[in-house]
């Protein structure tokens, strides 16, 4: 068991890690800048060591600082948490080569799902469906492109190999559009981006982002833990997520449950982590990436499957063997997860100031994970992710009727927050019936140029 | 919030007292001050005499930054600070606190540039670089952070006399934690 | 809550805090002046000077309450109210606040005994007992509050004029709730 | 469905009730006594009613009042909570001849029940093992005392038939203790209650209090969910309750089990309900009692078996069907509950007063229950219960270990708590090993005297 665990993180994440840790009866030591010396992670840690200045690349991302704070207070673990190291190769090398434990995968399966196209060609050779799109660095002629489109089936997206942010980027939905659209396409891509290189990937209309949780020991045992919806997102953000999805079959649930497993035994991955899928109709997916830390939204697995996944984390980093085994995992239930955001619910701009009046909902199936405490002053420098309220009952319905009622409870005084438009949502005759796509947001908030209809997906935590 | 109104909370407070003003009340003092937003507080003493003046926003009255008191206030007043009564009282605050530093106009805090350990002399064996005392050139070494296994030289700003030497020899140094200061010539 | 019961409640904070005031107390203070909204508060001791200045705060203090100002200043600025944004704004706010209920000292308030519903007549048909500035005896009865299908009356304590009356025909009343107001003769 | 519920309690089953309504789309009516107006399940529910002044017989227990509410202000169901009204038959029948709905059993079944001599007897004749004793109206002459002690067997406890408080009680190990304590207790029962009237009963030297979550349809359906063990209690304070209980064997589980449901079938009886057991060595169990309304503790049954006891409380009463059957009923984990009251932890005497600084823990598995807030004031006049904690994990251990993480993150200033009374609890090895009987906390707080060694037991809520 390790002693003294290292909690290179902030905000809800980072009180997590040292609940998890007061249970296995682990000493904890906070990290935090100058911005964040009154914040809760600080105040709940056994001891807290400041690290630098506000500038997250000078103090929660600054290896030296962190891996010094670790060995100057004898630490043996460190927990990176989501964000800022997590999925930084080279800080859990860093780390192993100064004698702790990282807690999370390998450094070499961290750089490996970092490598997107890398990570795609591994799947693929895997056999776990990949999106469909162009081979190799893309296209540059008409006739490949047709061939492209050809194999692919249209609809098609053509976006500029080398760039971004919608330019060169066409919908086409037939040969001709192809013939006619495709110049265009590249005549917009040589001039924003200086490239006549395309890409052509499969367009899929109406898709839901689905992802899988991974749970791995070091002795090559993988399980998956069900799956979350995160369909209700806007740009890199995702605002809710839930499991079960919604229209998930339970033969749909197996098979894309098996393909997330295939994903992380292939390369041998340990410790939690996810894989992030597209599902379109018809029961199609797509692998998308995996992400090698624990997620945001892990609270909803935890509530319907029943296993601790923070705690999990840290037993496998230990070298512990899985406990459980694929068919020993039960679902109990329906959670979702709703997150709050430090933001003026109009105008979708971060809203910082001083919390004056803090009362979090309570009672059953009610789940508040957050950093906020009365008079704390939330700071402008990093993610306005300020609470995380986790609903848990029987059935869908039933966690939507509760997340109404906790929701109204909530009171966070002094500063703006997205509650309102999470009751806008839970009012949502399409979100009740648990019909919605990753476009679903648009209906409530403004319209965003996107580089593509599905990149905001990858992003997201 | 300006310097002047630092100094009014605490002559006020200091009225209250009169001869034994113990930190620890005023923290307590402060942190209400804070948490109620106070601009003014006035307690005379036995007998009578309250006075207690809000500001605009109810939290409106600053909290500043580290090595003042009102941060160590902060600290102490908070809630999970309130719930480590129920558990071992941490060193914590008896570490940190180290009390407010008064500097005067010619005088330099040194503060630590990173998280390690404070070491007065270059090896075990060897003198301190600097005693309480020493006069010193721009640029001469006087301290060490070790971080990482590395020995970082802590160099003097300016030349001049070191007045005090705060941190421990061997101890756990954070970043901005004050180390010593140094009267400018 | 009749206006000299406020007047008799701050003397005695005065006179609880003019022996000794500490820290604890303090706070209570710093309570009531957050929960009713005042930006000053002023105290100086045994039977003298009170001096409490309520500003623009959050609070809002000037919603009164039928009954007791503290009481609805209370409430609005409590946690649910407050979360009580989210949610379509109920009415209750709109009905209980009926405003700042100011006595002279020759006039008493009538205050319901009961929960129930308020009539000012005998019987839907029949003309109301009584009518602002009408003359009543000692026993007469002002109105009726119906509770679990009994007609209960309720009978002017003192022979003196209705000057106000302020409940509204047919409307539920609850326990403590202002009714009307007797100049006593 | 009911449109609209009045809730006769105050505190946190009312805030519990409320939120339970609010999940199921029925509007709240809250009464509060004067001394309440600015208590919280004021300010969440939909309504709210002044009822009386601060005397509870004024308020929460004056029916006229609490009936007037109800009609004036258009409510067709009323909860009682527990306390106060909860076990008065005559209030259950005032709210049906006043057409409105008792949330809980026959008025019937709540007077049956409160009549604890007929209750045995019924029981008795049911097959329920109740704590043998003496039969009829009790014993006056040694030689009955004798012949009920051979048939009881040694040892025995002489009670006064007509008194409590210790007075007239004595324990007895053999006939020649019998022969030297019957006159010298039947002396002191005359002198203190003017009776010469004895009642024998079987003493058992260390039990615990072991209860059955009884839930019943008016269909005659009935199932048992389980038990809790409330044995670490202190008079008639239950402190903390958990399930399962450590002890129990899945087998003497059903057969206890098996005895409540047929405790509350014999009778017929409706809606929620606790059979009360005193469990002793060997497995052998009592039947001690029935409760006949929700329990305090209903919460840590909620968390092992996932049913939401107050919504079916309500669901019962509007004439819904059992939706579950015995073998459905699962359990997961283990759970405690840890009472928070308002008082002082070295002198057990009540502190109310402003909380100054309200910070509830939350996280994976934990629940709080409360009616407090940031500048909220206990009032004087009630029950010092204020918060329930409630943890919830996969294993004993692992509840204890998130309990006190839990605890220790709890603030409640400006007044004193018990809760370092329960972090004391929770390092006892006994306690740790699930090894108490109901006298466990005469080791952490003042003993006193007690009416009978199991007499605590029968009025805890």
């Amino acid at each position: 068991m390790f002693k003294k665990l290292l909690v290179a993180n902030r905000g809800t994440i980072a009180i997590r890690i040292i609940r998890a840790c007061r249970e296995l009866g682990i000493s904890t030591v906070a990290v935090y800048s100058t911005a964040d010396k009154d914040a809760l992670h600080v105040r709940m840690a056994d001891e807290s060591v400041c690290i630098g200045p506000p500038a997250a690349e000078d103090s929660y991302m600054n290896i030296p600082a962190i891996l010094s704070a670790a060995t100057t207070f004898g630490a043996d673990a460190v927990h990176p948490g989501y964000g800022f190291l997590s999925e930084n190769g080279d800080f859990a090398e860093a780390c192993q080569r100064s004698g702790l434990s990282f807690v999370g995968p390998r450094a070499r399966h961290i750089r490996l799902m970092g490598d997107k196209p890398r990570a795609r060609r591994i799947m693929k050779r895997a056999g776990v469906p990949v999106l469909p799109g162009s081979e190799g660095t893309g296209v540059t002629e008409l006739r490949e492109a047709q061939a492209d489109a050809k194999r692919l089936g249209y609809p098609v997206l053509i976006k500029a190999a080398a760039g971004g942010g919608g330019k060169g980027m066409r919908i086409v939905r037939d040969g001709a559009e192809l013939t006619r659209l495709f110049p265009q396409a590249q005549g917009e891509s040589e001039l924003s981006f200086n490239s006549r290189k395309m890409y052509l990937e499969k367009y899929l209309e109406r898709v839901r982002h689905v992802e899988f949780q991974i749970l791995a020991d070091l002795h090559r045992n993988a399980i998956h833990l069900g799956e979350r919806d995160c369909s209700i997102q806007r740009r890199h953000q995702k605002l809710i997520e839930e499991s079960p999805c919604p229209i998930l079959t339970a033969r749909l649930r197996e098979k894309m449950g098996k393909a997330a497993v295939r994903a992380a035994e292939v390369v041998g991955y340990s410790n939690v982590g996810t894989v992030e899928f597209l599902l379109a109709g018809g029961g199609v997916f797509y692998f998308i990436e995996m992400n090698t830390r624990i997620q945001v939204e892990h609270g909803v697995t935890e509530m319907v499957t029943g296993v601790d996944l923070v705690k999990e984390s840290i037993r496998m980093a230990m070298g512990e063997k899985l406990g459980l085994k694929q068919r020993q995992v039960k679902f109990d239930g329906a959670s979702m997860e709703f997150r709050i955001y430090a933001e003026d619910p109009e105008r979708h701009i971060p809203s910082p100031g001083v919390v004056t009046n803090h009362h979090p909902p309570g009672g059953l199936g009610v789940r508040v994970e957050t950093a906020l405490y009365d008079g704390y002053r939330v700071p402008v420098q990093y993610d306005p992710l300020i609470a995380k309220l986790i609903v848990h009952a029987e059935t869908r319905p039933e966690v939507i009727a509760r997340a109404k009622a906790a929701l109204r409870e909530y009171v966070i005084d002094g500063i703006k927050t997205n509650i309102p438009l999470h009751l806008k949502i839970l009012q949502d005759p399409d979100f009740n019936r648990g019909e919605f796509s990753t476009d679903f947001l648009s209906r409530y908030v403004p319209a965003e140029p996107e580089a593509a209809h599905h990149a905001p997906v990858s992003k997201a935590s | 919030m300006p310097a002047n109104d630092q100094a009014r909370r605490r002559v006020v407070v200091a009225e209250r007292h009169g001869e034994q003003m113990e930190v620890r009340e005023l923290k307590t003092l402060l942190v209400l001050m804070r948490d109620y937003g106070l601009v003014e507080l006035e307690i005379e003493d036995k007998k009578g005499k309250v006075r207690l003046v809000r500001g605009g926003g109810r939290a409106s009255v600053d909290v500043t930054e580290a090595g003042s008191e009102a941060h160590v206030a902060a600290r102490a007043g908070s809630p999970i600070k309130m719930a480590m009564r129920h558990v071992e009282a941490t060193e914590e605050e008896g570490s940190k606190a180290a009390g407010r530093i008064e500097l005067a106009p010619n005088q330099k805090l040194i503060e630590s540039p990173m998280v390690g350990t404070f070491y007065r002399a270059g090896s075990p064996d060897a003198a301190p670089f600097v005693e309480e005392g020493s006069s010193v050139r721009k640029g001469q070494p006087l301290c060490i952070i070790e971080a990482m296994k590395m020995m970082n030289e802590i160099e003097s700003p300016a030349a001049g006399r070191v007045v005090r030497i705060i941190a421990e020899n061997g101890n756990p140094i954070e970043y901005g934690q004050p180390l010593m200061i140094i009267e400018v010539i």
